[in-house]
């Protein structure tokens, strides 16, 4: 979330598309209702279902799903064409006035640069013309044919209310009612904010749709305003902060992992230190050199040196363009290639798309350790035959599964201490209530006793490649079972000298005198002590910025890019909605997301950008650097913007005899999966309260599409996919419309996930029928928007 | 001495007296449920939980003893020419002054009433105690019709079972005692129910 | 002494079913599972077990698509039916702020108090033999907390207070609706009890039973009837044929064998 | 009328706690006592702590009873919204205000359990055991697999066979101790939830 839950209330208008707060954030839904109540906000939902978001909504679209970025793009088309877009923040604020390079161009479903052999583009065309000293040129007034905004203008001209209508399936009506609202945040006094969650996330081409719909937030002049920013609501307690401590590709503090072919410090260095391309850009990237040695400082202690560039070469370095990310490493690990697993809380024969293939691949491994509270799907895989098997016909027994297995009981969230990263970036700390029951263990001292019974052994027996294993620091004062508050002081950051805790990552260097676990996190804990746990209630500007309570990174700072919120004079847009304004000598108001003594002239907005203002024009997309509507991997039609050219020609397909597309002939109907608010994910199957809420797995689906089959609520039904079949009730419902999609019919059918093959409450799992598709930036698998067939079973 | 006459068998005397058992009790602990000014009754007939569940087991086995005696007494029971004169004379009965009463057989006019008042509200007693008896199983137009036909019926009936009483123990002396020990001195047979004494003479 | 309410906006609910589930937790109720019924709606009723209920019903309301979801559980009625039908003294109370509370050691699970009920909503558990409903939380009134589902009600939907304010805020919400273009909104509080002690803000005040509350709701007649007349006529019956037989006895005394001819 | 208890009652009930509970509530709670039944919180012990499912982030009060006395485990009897936090200012959602049944839960596991190749069952193990089996299986794979230089024979210094996933239901201390376990085996392939 660029702003946070709090912040919603301040909207005047809330989208919510590709999510469905009401159900899956109830909590955080509260603040749409405040918004709504104090300042007569407006709610419109445009979804595939009227849920119950949709049910107290002031205006509810339909629409199909996987078109989102053709609605946006629309939204964006609407706004130039009727002149509704902030002119005065456009101008100041983003790349708008920017000149791209010549030979730039937009043809067919391809941008420049398509090598059709090698299925990838070459990105140089998608580059600023520069100058001399390197600068991007631009033109203020927008007006060069060139510029990002004319470009812009131009790939979105096609977007029309009708064309929009065509690919949705709403009316233009429908269109246009929607598109007045939520564009009517365009002037410096209203503010719209967007809230989506997965149903955006999980898309062939999902880091394009909230390009999508970052520009259009920027166009209507809501980014960095209190009631308004581009915010996902997203699904687990800490999914924010595990994401902050890195995946396959991030080192902590979204520190770009090092490749093969930067072999020293200074490679890596010379690579992820972006230079700035204005004069008046800050570019704060600029200070990667300070993260990344005082992290390899906390990583290695005293193996980390100047000389050795500070144990850098311990850190695994994947080829310049592999990828080791889950699509593909099942895959590897399907055509065995891989022979260890370890999971931590983590269930991805529920989780993960296309279930029959993850159970063979989990097959195929020699061992498997699994870290949870409670038996899971995954933990329990080689038994699926038996607890599951009607929907794995082809899985083996037991008998024939060589891997071996390890289930580990662990403390739960009462049981532990530690803080979780909520959407608004808060890092709330929370403390042990009671011990673990039986003989669970907390997962620090599992996964400590486990590294330091690895270690022994290289230590005792040496082996391969001792070094990152035996010079990774782990000298915690209960190297067993660390204690986590002395961990969230490594984290923090210190003076190696004397041992100063870090009040923030300004102090950190690039000599190596400080440590810091993640940057990001730098000031969570002080000299003045643990600043996750505070509990101040004052909220000085009357914006719900509770700057006392908890602690929110970056540096306490609760609404990103709020330096946008303000003028070129440093005076807010909304004078009556100011998050934080320059009053001649200093900032006031929310930690200032700029430098705090510069003067508002003096620097873009967007520090972290080499621009120094927000990108409508983005060249680090691999599908191109502007959104275009691309259809599912999976359509029940073609794209109808440009048949030949359907999906997202860079979508990651696998086509494996596990990995079966399906066509529209066979399987002619659109599926969705999703939560309901009954349960939580695959946990609260176990849980009586939810077990009771909803016992039963259903298939929700249009009264219209019931009455052609025969179908009544209640009656089984057997849904199909290329990949696999669930069976349950069910749902008939006057709430998915059937809709008119280029000149046909098409019906959607929606299965909520949450039950499995263990559990209080058992059922199908509904990733029995997703496809291995991924959208190619982020490797988010599509879930939403996949062909089935559905027949009377 | 007086011939004695039979007036009740041993059979007719012990459904009876399981009909008046049965009756005492629920009318003492449904008196208990009529009125909170009653609910001293639920102490003295077992406590308001036991009473709950021994209320209707306790109207249940009246409405069965009933209908057997309901099967020997019906054909008795039938109200001719003669009862309606009796009817129409009884304040004058009531009054002591028999003129122009006609005589009664086995049973006089009264107590057919009696027998009719009480088979019918047994009926609904019966059939509204049943519903009130399962009350989560039932549909609630059953309920609402019973919860207050139960206590109507049983007004009517208690109505009826006071003048029973008074009259059986106090008004007419040796009532009682043919319903205990089963017979009557011909003289009382012949006074209070001369036509039965001369059917009985005849045979 | 003030009375206590529970607004409930059905305006603002969006079916979270927190309120069914923090009452379940509060009062340590058995779960149970349910059979699939072709909706959201957790289970087809109330039940001994579960005393707050979320109505969801999918319906069309002047052309425009509505899913209405509406709490559902024990009104506190200022006049209310289930103490006015229960016989067993004290099993049943009103306590001076309002709450119908049930003391269930004084339960005799005889379920009058359903008949009585004009909202249908005790329940008698077959397992225990007494009847069940919400209390409003009444140990927690007592501390100064709310009402577990009012405290747990994320949307503001739920709203806890003594009867007056709420009657304001109610009528204030009302005009809200009525201002955003809902004719017919308006606030049901049935005054066929004496007024509910839980108020409900509804944008179709009009039609009730589209959220699944009756529309004009009354202590059933012959619960009336019963508790009225017929008490005055059994009275007078049994008290009557007691002093008259008295009366008959000190004039008439008993028949005299002689009497006879 | 008897059915109502009235002010004078309460006032006379020797039951009842002295003193006026007039509250922010606005309401004069004095004559709300249910006598029948005690607050079942009222000797608990309060933790604060955060809902551990949707990232929404509300903090949540546990009530546990028990004094942690050398026989006594204490043990969760109630969870609810802890006012405090601006997220949630007490409210919860049907999941987190049933936490309780998250926590104390016959379905949790207790002991570590072990499947050996082939079988068809879990076999209890002790920690030691699993530790130095897994720790055993660990090294083998990456003595085996481990890759110091690629192709082109730079150092790289990864370990591709093994896989690694979690951390999103955990705290940013697990996650940040995970990334040093990962990193440390060599493992590149890691991901989380926010993958899906």
């Amino acid at each position: 979330m660029t702003n946070g839950w709090t912040d919603v209330s301040n909207a005047d208008v809330i989208l919510v598309m590709g999510g469905n707060p009401a159900e899956n954030h109830p909590v955080g839904f509260r603040f749409v209702m405040e918004a709504r109540r104090k300042r007569k906000a407006k709610l419109v939902v445009v979804d595939p279902r009227f849920n119950r978001t949709a049910a107290v909504a002031d205006s509810y679209t339909p629409m199909r799903a996987g078109t989102d970025i053709a609605f946006l793009g629309g939204l964006i088309h609407y706004a130039i064409e009727n002149k509704l877009y902030h002119d005065e923040y456009v101008k100041l604020h983003t790349n708008a006035p920017f000149l791209v390079k010549e030979g730039f161009d937009f043809a067919e479903g391809y941008f420049s640069g398509w090598d059709g052999a090698a299925k990838k583009y070459d990105r140089a065309s998608w580059q600023y013309e520069t100058d001399a000293q390197g600068f991007a040129k631009v033109d203020p007034a927008l007006e060069h044919p060139r510029s990002v905004f004319q470009l812009m203008k131009k790939h979105y001209a096609r977007y029309t209310p009708d064309a929009v209508a065509n690919i949705c399936g709403c009316t233009a009506e429908e269109f246009r009612k929607a598109a007045a609202v939520i564009c009517s945040t365009g002037r410096a006094d209203r503010a719209g904010t967007i809230l989506y969650a997965l149903g955006w996330t999980q898309h062939s081409h999902a880091v394009q749709l909230i390009h999508t719909a970052a520009m259009l937030q920027l166009m209507l002049g809501n980014i960095g305003m209190p009631g308004g920013g581009i915010n996902a609501q997203r699904g687990h307690a800490n999914i924010q902060g595990s994401t902050d401590m890195g995946s396959w590709n991030n080192l902590p503090g979204y520190l770009k992992i090092p490749r093969a072919n930067m072999a020293t410090l200074d490679d890596y260095l010379k690579a992820n230190t972006p230079k700035p391309l204005r004069p008046n850009s800050l570019n704060y990237w600029g200070n990667t050199p300070k993260f990344m040695v005082s992290l390899l400082k906390a990583y290695y202690g005293k193996h980390a040196a100047k000389e050795n560039g500070f144990a850098y070469g311990n850190i695994p370095k994947p080829g310049e363009t592999e990828n080791y990310g889950w699509g593909q490493f099942f895959d590897k690990m399907h055509k065995g290639g891989i022979e260890g697993f370890i999971s931590f809380g983590m269930n991805p024969v529920a989780n993960g798309p296309n279930t029959p293939k993850m159970l063979d691949a989990l097959s195929k491994l020699k061992w498997m350790i699994v870290v949870e509270n409670f038996e899971t799907e995954t933990a329990a895989f080689w038994n699926a035959k038996k607890l599951g098997g009607k929907f794995y016909p082809t899985f083996v027994d037991p008998a024939q599964i060589q891997t071996e297995a390890f289930l580990l009981p662990a403390a739960c969230f009462a049981e532990k201490d530690g803080a979780f990263v909520n959407s608004s970036r808060w890092l709330q700390w929370k403390r042990a209530a009671l011990p673990p029951p039986g003989d669970a263990k907390p997962d620090q001292e599992i996964m400590s006793r486990l590294f330091l019974a690895v270690r022994d052994l290289y230590a005792k027996e040496g082996g391969k490649a001792p070094a990152p294993l035996l010079e990774m620091n782990w000298d915690y004062t209960n190297p067993r079972n660390p204690s986590l508050e002395e961990v969230a002081r490594e984290v923090n950051g210190r003076e190696i000298a004397g041992g100063r805790q870090l009040n923030g990552f300004g102090e950190l260097k690039d000599d190596g005198s400080t440590l810091c676990g993640n940057w990001i996190y730098s000031g969570s804990w002080t000299e003045a002590g643990n600043m996750m746990a505070r509990r101040g209630q004052d909220d000085p500007t009357g914006l719900g910025i509770y700057p006392n309570w908890s602690w929110s990174w970056p540096a306490n700072r609760r609404i990103l890019y709020n330096r946008a919120a303000a003028n070129a004079q440093g005076q807010g847009w909304d004078p009556l909605r100011t998050p934080l304004r320059w009053d001649g000598e200093r900032w006031r108001g929310d930690v200032p997301d700029y430098k705090a003594d510069a003067k508002p002239a003096d620097y873009g907005a967007f520090i972290m950008l080499p621009e120094g203002v927000a990108k409508l024009f983005a060249a680090d997309l691999v599908e191109g650097p502007f959104p275009e509507h691309y259809e599912p991997v999976e359509s029940p039609v073609p794209n109808p913007l440009h048949t030949n050219v359907s999906s997202n020609p860079m979508a990651t397909v696998f086509h494996g005899p596990l990995d079966k597309l399906g066509d529209a002939k066979s399987y002619p109907y659109v599926a969705i999966t999703y939560r309901l608010t009954e349960h939580f994910h695959y946990w609260t199957k176990h849980v009586a309260s939810g077990s009771e809420l909803q016992s039963n797995f259903f298939v929700e689906l249009p009264e219209e599409l019931a009455s052609a089959k025969g179908i009544e609520g209640g009656d089984i039904v057997r849904v199909t996919s290329a990949r696999g079949s669930v069976e349950g009730p069910a749902l008939v419902t006057k709430r998915i419309r059937p809709l008119k999609v280029a000149g046909q019919t098409v019906y959607q059918i929606g299965i909520p996930i949450h039950w499995g093959f263990i559990g209080r409450v058992r059922g199908p799992l509904v990733n029995n029928l997703t496809p291995s598709a991924y959208d190619p930036n982020s490797g988010t698998p599509e879930y939403k928007g996949f062909l089935v067939n559905l027949e009377k079973a | 001495m007086d011939k004695r006459v039979e007036r009740f068998s041993a059979p007719e005397r012990l459904t009876h007296w399981l009909v008046a058992l049965c009756y005492l009790y629920a009318a003492l602990s449904g008196l208990a449920l009529w009125s909170r000014a009653m609910w001293w009754l639920a102490p003295v007939t077992g406590g308001g939980e036991n009473l709950r569940a021994w209320h209707p087991v306790a109207g249940a086995v009246f409405a069965v003893v009933l209908a057997v005696q309901f099967r020997r007494w019906a054909a008795q029971m039938k109200i001719d020419a003669d009862d309606r004169r009796w009817l129409a004379a009884s304040p004058r009965y009531a009054m002591h002054d028999e003129t122009g009463v006609p005589e009664s057989g086995r049973f006089n006019a009264g107590q057919k009433m009696l027998f009719w008042l009480q088979s019918s509200s047994a009926v609904v007693l019966f059939a509204t105690g049943i519903v009130l008896w399962f009350p989560e199983s039932m549909p609630r137009a059953a309920r609402l019709a019973s919860i207050l036909l139960h206590p109507l019926a049983a007004v009517a009936s208690m109505g009826g079972i006071i003048v029973h009483i008074y009259m059986t123990t106090i008004v007419v002396q040796g009532a009682l005692h043919a319903m205990t020990r089963g017979y009557v001195s011909q003289a009382w047979a012949r006074s209070h129910h001369a036509k039965w004494y001369r059917q009985l003479s005849d045979r | 002494m003030q009375t206590v309410a529970k607004l409930i906006d059905t305006s603002l609910c969006i079916g979270c079913k927190a309120c069914e589930v923090a009452c379940q937790q509060w009062n340590d109720q058995e779960y149970t599972l349910g059979t699939f019924q072709n909706t959201y709606q957790t289970m087809p009723d109330l039940a001994p077990n579960f005393w707050n209920l979320i109505k969801f019903r999918e319906t069309e309301i002047g052309g425009a698509q509505s899913w209405l979801m509406t709490k559902y559980q024990c009104m506190h009625c200022a006049d209310a039916g289930c103490i006015k039908a229960c016989p067993s003294p004290g099993a049943i109370v009103q306590l001076g702020n309002g709450i119908v509370d049930f003391n269930r050691d004084n339960c005799i699970g005889c379920g009058y108090c359903i008949t009585g009920c004009p909202f249908d909503v005790p329940r008698l558990s077959p397992k225990t033999k007494k009847v069940y409903k919400c209390s409003l939380c009444s140990d927690r009134v007592a501390v100064g907390l709310e009402p577990a589902c009012i405290k747990t009600c994320p949307t503001n939907c739920l709203t806890f207070g003594s009867r007056t304010d709420l009657q304001f805020l109610a009528a204030k919400r009302a005009e809200e609706l009525r201002a955003d273009g809902f004719a017919g909104a308006g606030v049901y509080d049935g005054p066929g009890v004496g007024g509910t002690n839980v108020l409900y803000v509804l944008k179709h005040a009009g039609r009730p039973e589209e959220y699944g509350l009756p529309k004009d709701p009354t202590i059933p007649w012959t619960v009336s009837l019963w508790k009225g007349p017929l008490k005055w006529l059994g009275n007078t019956v049994f008290i009557g044929g007691i002093l008259t037989a008295l009366f008959h006895f000190v004039k008439f005394g008993p028949k005299e064998e002689h009497h006879r001819g | 009328m008897g059915n109502t208890i009235d002010r004078r009652q309460f006032l006379q009930s020797s039951a009842v706690r002295a003193g006026a509970v007039v509250t922010a509530l606005g309401v004069d709670l004095r004559p709300a006592i249910a006598a029948a039944r005690e607050l079942k919180i009222s000797r608990t012990t309060q933790t604060n702590s955060v809902c551990p499912y949707c990232a929404v982030g509300c903090s949540v009060i546990i009530h546990t009873l028990g004094d942690k006395a050398r026989n006594v485990h204490p043990t969760v009897v109630h969870i609810e919204g802890d006012p405090d936090s601006p997220v949630n200012r007490g409210t919860l959602c049907s999941k987190g205000i049933s936490l309780k049944e998250f926590v104390v839960n016959d379905r949790r596991l207790t002991r570590p359990l072990h499947r050996a190749p082939g079988s068809s069952e879990w076999k209890p193990v002790s920690w030691d055991d699993a530790f130095a089996k897994m720790a055993r299986l660990i090294k083998d794979t990456r003595d085996r697999t481990f890759v110091e230089k690629d192709e082109q024979g730079r150092e790289v210094n990864r370990l591709p066979s093994v896989a690694m996933i979690g951390g999103c239901t955990d705290t940013n201390e697990i996650n940040y101790l995970l990334s040093k376990f990962r990193f440390g085996l060599g493992i590149l392939s890691y991901e989380n939830q926010s993958r899906l």
